[in-house]
């Protein structure tokens, strides 16, 4: 079990904030393509994945980055603080 | 050093203030304030900052920590809101204290670039016309390969 | 725009918000405040700063007018004191303000560096051992190459 | 007649703040020429000229300025502000 985060335009088309997600995939991408085979809504969530990051316990990670040991994954557009 | 996450509004004079009275031997502080600007329209209702408890913290924290080794802070300072925001509202402030302008203001800028891209903030945008996520400038991206 | 050459201290943080507040449609404020420095060995007693009536605030007028009108600036604001200050005193400000970050920097950092190098400002340090007239930084003269 | 001021360590070396000159000098460096001929304080004042600056009614100029028309001349050492 894995705990996935969704921010700003990606939380609304999932439409939750955070789930649990039960998984054995290997790697961000991996997991994004259970996701994505799921549902249409994260088929949809997921169409463009340049212009989505994401970050393992809260660190900045790319999608080819293996989820061995990961207790939280947060898929969201890029940032845009200041 | 000190970090605020927070909902609250703050006063970046007095905050100001207050870090340069306890940057002791700083010649040079440095202060960037963002303000919720109004749309093009001019129809801006409110802004509303959404960002990830606990990432937030920790990416500035290291931020934080990489510019005061690089440029020998002898203090910096970032206050940071989330939630709902108005027009000519005050976003965030970063400041930095060094012994010589040059590194007071490279830190200053470092700080907000890195914030504005590297921060798990996102802004949207509320107007008569509904919600709108502002998208992440290629410029803002550009700006990190400077440092 | 305001220009102010003064004996008199100042409130930084004050002078700040009243200039954030007047600046109507800013995104982006950027302040810089001087500070009198103690010496290497921390005896520092005074630092007493002359300056030329007249032309300093010619000077500095034509380096504000020139900063507004190449980072189309909405506002700026220039504070500097005279006379006998001591260690930890405010000398100076700066603040600027601009619908983006990138324009408020470089234009805080333009009035910084033609405010060091050409406004008719002298320092001197006065310590135990006698005054010391502070000598000019070729680094200071060297950052106008840069605008 | 003209103007002449000093700031900070000149003042200090030449002893007067500003002082009315009568020259019929035709540029800076001229007006310089004068000064240092009459007396040794201005010598020792005006030794390195490298390390001075000049101003001509309060715009920074060269030694090699005109000085016709001029009121109003100003000597000094590198500014220090900011």
């Amino acid at each position: 079990m894995i705990d996935v985060l969704y921010f700003a335009w990606l939380r609304e088309r999932i439409g939750v904030p955070r789930e649990q997600v039960e998984t054995s995939a290997a790697t961000v991408a991996d997991l994004v393509a259970e996701l994505v085979a799921r549902e249409e809504r994260y088929a949809l969530a997921f169409a463009d994945r340049a212009s989505l990051r994401v970050a393992l316990d809260q660190q900045l990670a790319g999608f080819d980055a293996p989820l061995a040991g990961v207790r939280e994954v947060a898929f969201f557009p890029p940032m845009t603080g200041g | 050093m000190r970090l605020s996450v927070q909902p609250e509004a703050f006063d970046p004079g007095a905050e100001a203030n207050c870090f340069a009275a306890g940057a002791s031997g700083a010649g040079a502080i440095v202060t960037f304030t963002g303000l919720v600007r109004n749309s093009a329209a001019g129809d801006l209702l409110a802004m509303q900052i959404e960002h990830y408890p606990g990432m937030t913290e920790t990416a500035i924290a290291a931020m934080m920590d990489q510019a005061q080794a690089r440029w020998s802070l002898i203090d910096a300072l970032v206050i940071h809101r989330h939630g709902r925001l108005l027009p000519g509202d005050v976003i965030m402030m970063v400041a930095t204290a060094a012994a010589h302008r040059a590194e007071a203001f490279a830190a200053a800028e470092f700080l907000m670039d890195y914030l504005k891209s590297r921060a798990p903030f996102w802004k949207c945008e509320i107007t008569p016309a509904g919600a709108h996520w502002v998208a992440a400038k290629d410029s803002d991206e550009a700006a990190l390969t400077r440092w």
